[in-house]
């Protein structure tokens, strides 16, 4: 069978190819050679098909990625260097089937990391363009990426799938969830130690922020910040972001182990109170308004968080909140994740920063979730009621993982302790936590 | 370029407060909320957690057994 | 406990204080002190910690409210005054609370008022700049309802909602729906008359078009008309819009008991007939050709609408009419309530028009629901069969809102008699109504 | 500006005769139509009102009862 | 009760009439007579009712399709002669209402013939302007077609809702999908001697590239590429290649039957294997690099398809595959739809190319199925498993409509022969196909 | 003008090449990567099709089920 499907092949390509060179004026079909070809109209010449078949050629992407050419530039107009051309590229491709590989087989936030994955694998393909104003990819960059408009939506959907009732049963562990933001701001002064004193890195303190949010574990607020401060690093933030969200199962129990001892691991809590409605439908207002009064710069985050959970909350508006959990939601992910791979292009990506970056942001998570776990120790040490330190490192946010790791590291110290509510608290103030200090960043430097 | 961790570390008081400050007023509010919410609206008293998609769960639930309900009267 | 958290924090902040005075040189975390500071580079100054907090204090939102500035401007380059970016802020901000109150509490239209207020709310933030160019509501605004896309999405959804076939089964009660429109017109020269023989409004005539379409009773016609006519009013045009029409169980009754006698109220109207399938399906298509005859310019409102019960009514496209009713019209209700809630900010909003707004506005609505009963029961007078005149006030649409009024009016007086489809005839013809007087406007004043 | 009242009160004339020229003769041409389709396609009367979201029901419907029946089997 | 109406409705006018001729200063209700008004501001005229109606007369739309002006442009700034302001735009409303009698009564892919054709019906319409930069259609039409995103979109869905099983069973017939192309490539040479050699056609050879492509059978394609090379015929190229696709059980029998015995077509052919699923998992990673490999212009259409099919078959973002095959796809379909239809617009659509686009197009996808039975003919006569001819029809894509017409052939000949599954492989090899093809003349023509 | 007959004959050589190219390759990495995987990971082979949305319809049923014991529970 096979064979004679090759040789009818053959024989089509022969047949045609014959025909062909007969004919007196043929054409290239390349950009360039079609331009070519209109100034030299006058010309007869006898181009045969395997003329044709090796200008096509050049079109093809085996020729792209083994034949790098001077002046090729990307989206924006920058140059793309002879090795970001083709082992960059191949290199990037590996990296997004890692990815795919990541998020499918180890279950690594799939629903950002596959159309961030395949966003980079398409932004890496030569020729095509995609993150061009035009392409693909760049349309959708400019439509919701440059205006930091996607995250915001993504915020409000997140907003609108939150529960607060753990929180609000014990307000004071929300206090946990601001301990773990000692991983944004000892990061960034770590970072700019490093830049500053060492050959390492050479970040600008606007890079060093930007990164060092990494440690908030909360993808949407990476990203918004990422596209404000230094947008260049958006594909390496994003993809640090998302990855050690994922890892969280195995970045912090050996942290969460190593600070705390057994009695500590096996304190149980109280049972919590109930919560009536009206405090969760005030609890999105109580932290807006609050965020007005103190620090208006984090208002486009906080405010969308807000929106979603009050339209929740409200219970008035079920169709809306549904939209916003659903349909709203998907489809701003799904355009997100493709354009934030945008810039796992290769000249974008495998560039010293890069490394840097992924180093920095696990610094970061580790350093989050080590405060969280020693602020609750140091609760416990204060408060009436018993802290079990463990939760404190669900103030990273990562929600809902962080939880269930907490929840699961208890559970192995002592059986049927169920810690999940009550690190639930910390979990979701860490979210709130993270958009204060996002805030607090754009304050700063915006 | 020298003031680099200098000023990255006042950042990180300045954050670090704020973040503080604010949780801490939040926590204080949230706890004087539960006080006076308890107080005038004793009513009602909601489950601490799993609210999310009661709703939605709630209506699934109903329509389901109104379907049931629907199925038996038509096998009858 | 409290105790404890507060000396912790007071220790936390003492040691990074103390450490903080010791280094050379302070950065103000604010735009304008960034500035200077560049600009300064050279001089060494010794700013203690308790100077950042000063300049940081000068970022929060409680300095904002407090200490209003010269040149301070708006998302559109107005400069924003002292009272509106102190008290009218606040008094904004407090005004939204309220509509978040009617939507929950008392179930005023809450699938608007409660993204029209959060957009409000968050128009009111200083400093954040949320209705910019660059701004959460300000991309919003411009993506959606500066063209006056939204609005017409939204008139497509509700014609998918539509059923014709209560009019169908006895079209002469479309008239009524037509009566009611007088509450647009009349309102259009009393407006008119006070702006130019009182002190008490001064609108032009373009602006009391844009403000007597609040009598038509529809929300999307309103926010189409007002976007394209003043732009300006649209926050308040839009807010009076949905709150008279989330108020009819308030407003019509009174208006409706005056102007009839019980006897009338009391007439028990024929059974409708069976309307064929293929009625329906060509409605759409009559309403669309007769605008396209008589009005082309109201062709963008009549066809948006009819595409949406064409759609439906088709019945092959059962899809598209799903979203249409569903994801997409969340969707854009969300993004259209946080667009013009935009147009709440302090400055737009509290001024003297405003308040004229709202009158007018209500007088609109008496009139309009006051014209329709008039008519039925000149209608009733000359018809052979009998006309219950409480099904006049249908025809100011707030579709099914004014229906089920009539039918709960109509059931005081005479329990039992079931006037609400009956009722449904002129309520879904006055939206074709002030969409056709929406037309008439637009023809004379774009 | 004089001029506001009168010019308004001519689109008021204006704007109602043209409503109701509409209304009226969509009312006509409905009215002919039924009496058309009554003659040439009598089969088929819908009822006047509801057929809003039936097709989503039915559906729904016929999945319980579909998973009903599953069920039932299932559990012999 | 009709003669009291009219009676009535006279009465009002007659009353109102009145009253008007007394008042001074009268309005025209125009764009035109409003600018005269004003330079006109001082005179004082007398103008009745009766004048009022005569000018707004000239707003209707009944005065625009019986009076064309000179100088009246469309959206583009062109000028519209006086055929296609009239007798134009009547056909083509009489030409949408056929597509809708098609869609809905004979079930022509009413999901896109609907919008079209309203679409067609809206762009139809005198002075309400619709396909201008701020109008209803030319709103939607620069948001997601003159940049080729929507259709990317809605390929996206569609890889979303593919399964690629059957192929994959017997990956041997997707070369089926390959020889229907040749309805692309010889309709090309066709259309290229036609528009040389006789006067019937002048299309360029761009013009020509566009028109074959309806020969791929694939929506989405044919609109991505007739907006890339001929943004002029999308209307009418997107109109057939829909008809056509819809017209497939009509079209492609007679041609099966003409070229297959009855032998041939009863062949039944072997059940098939059992697809393992990481094979469905990787395809669409292989089909994607293959055209990295090969055809990196073909990527835009072949990674938004293998990115919906791949989030489908990793299974672990459900959320957003359901969104891309639902809420995501439906949305886009509409506002695609009714964008495309802006191009129905008379003066765009009623022009000599367009029957020339219907025939050429007729002719590709008649190529098209011949090409496929013939080559199917081929491979049965070289394979070891037997393969009937019929299920080559299917290579033209069109999925499912041509797999079924296929088994419905089938089982014609030989009842209980089902071809259904068999014919899915050349069916959604065929997409693939047509969309390298489509690389093919984005690669030489753009 | 004159060689567009000629240059479009190219175009469809060409053109016919390239996909055959492509799906002919295609057809062989398909065959060999079946091969592959069958010998490799021989457990779990699927259905040859409709595999689009059994995810969904179990959930569904799943919830069917889940509601018809609820109700049965409740029946009790
Ligand atoms: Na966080
Ligand atoms: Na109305
Ligand atoms: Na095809």
């Amino acid at each position: 069978m096979k064979k004679s499907i090759i040789a009818g092949l053959l024989l089509f390509f022969a047949l045609f190819a014959g025909q062909a060179t007969a004919s007196e004026h043929a054409a290239a079909p390349s950009h360039v050679s079609a331009t070519a070809q209109h100034t030299e109209e006058a010309e007869v010449h006898d181009k045969s098909i395997w003329e044709l078949l090796k200008s096509f050629y050049k079109t093809t992407g085996i020729y792209a990625f083994t034949t790098p050419q001077d002046g090729v530039v990307n989206g924006e107009g920058e140059e793309v260097s002879s090795f970001h051309q083709t082992w960059g590229r191949i290199i990037m491709i590996g990296i997004t089937l890692l990815l795919f590989y990541l998020a499918i087989a180890k279950g690594f936030e799939p629903l950002l990391l596959i159309p961030i994955g395949f966003g980079g694998l398409l932004a890496n393909i030569p020729m095509a363009n995609m993150t061009g104003d035009h392409g693909f990819l760049g349309v959708i960059y400019n439509a919701g990426i440059a205006n930091e408009f996607f995250p915001l939506l993504i915020f409000m959907g997140v907003g609108a799938m939150t529960d607060f009732g753990p929180m609000l049963a014990n307000p004071k562990t929300a206090l946990l969830g601001g301990a773990a933001q000692f991983g944004i701001f000892g990061t960034l002064v770590g970072a700019a130690a490093l830049s500053q004193f060492t050959p390492l890195f050479d970040f600008s303190l606007q890079d060093c922020a930007a990164i060092s949010i990494i440690g908030g574990a909360d993808g949407p607020t990476s990203i918004f910040i990422a596209t404000k401060l230094a947008p260049d690093l958006l594909g390496a933030i994003a993809v640090a972001a998302y990855s050690y969200m994922a890892l969280v199962p195995v970045i912090q129990p050996p942290i969460m182990k190593a600070l705390t001892s057994k009695e500590e691991r096996m304190i149980v809590m109280k049972q919590q109170r109930k919560v009536h409605k009206l405090e969760k439908l005030f609890l999105p207002l109580i932290v807006l308004g609050l965020s007005i009064l103190l620090l208006p710069e984090s208002t486009p985050l906080i405010g969308a968080f807000t929106f979603g959970n009050f339209a929740k909350e409200s219970g008035v508006v079920d169709r809306l909140s549904d939209t916003m959990q659903n349909a709203l939601i998907n489809i701003v992910t799904i355009l997100l994740g493709l354009g934030v791979g945008s810039k796992l292009a290769a000249e974008k990506f495998l560039v010293g920063d890069t490394l840097g970056i992924l180093i920095l942001g696990l610094v970061a998570f580790a350093v989050g979730t080590a405060a969280g776990v020693l602020m609750a120790k140091l609760m416990n040490k204060f408060s009436d009621e018993p802290i079990n330190p463990l939760i404190g490192a669900a103030g990273v946010s990562a929600v809902p993982m962080a939880a269930r790791v907490v929840n699961k590291v208890g559970m192995e110290s002592k059986p049927g302790n169920i810690l999940l509510m009550h690190a639930m608290g910390p979990n979701v103030s860490g979210v709130i936590g993270s958009a204060v200090a996002a805030g607090v960043l754009i304050s700063i430097f915006n | 370029m020298e003031n680099m961790v200098a000023e990255s570390f006042k950042y990180m008081v300045l954050g670090m407060g704020i973040v503080f400050t604010f949780l801490y007023i939040m926590v204080i509010v949230l706890q004087y909320q539960a006080k006076l919410i308890a107080k005038y609206f004793p009513e009602e008293p909601d489950q601490p957690s799993g609210g999310a998609s009661t709703g939605l769960d709630k209506k699934k639930v109903a329509a389901v057994i109104a379907a049931i309900q629907h199925h038996k009267n038509i096998g009858k």
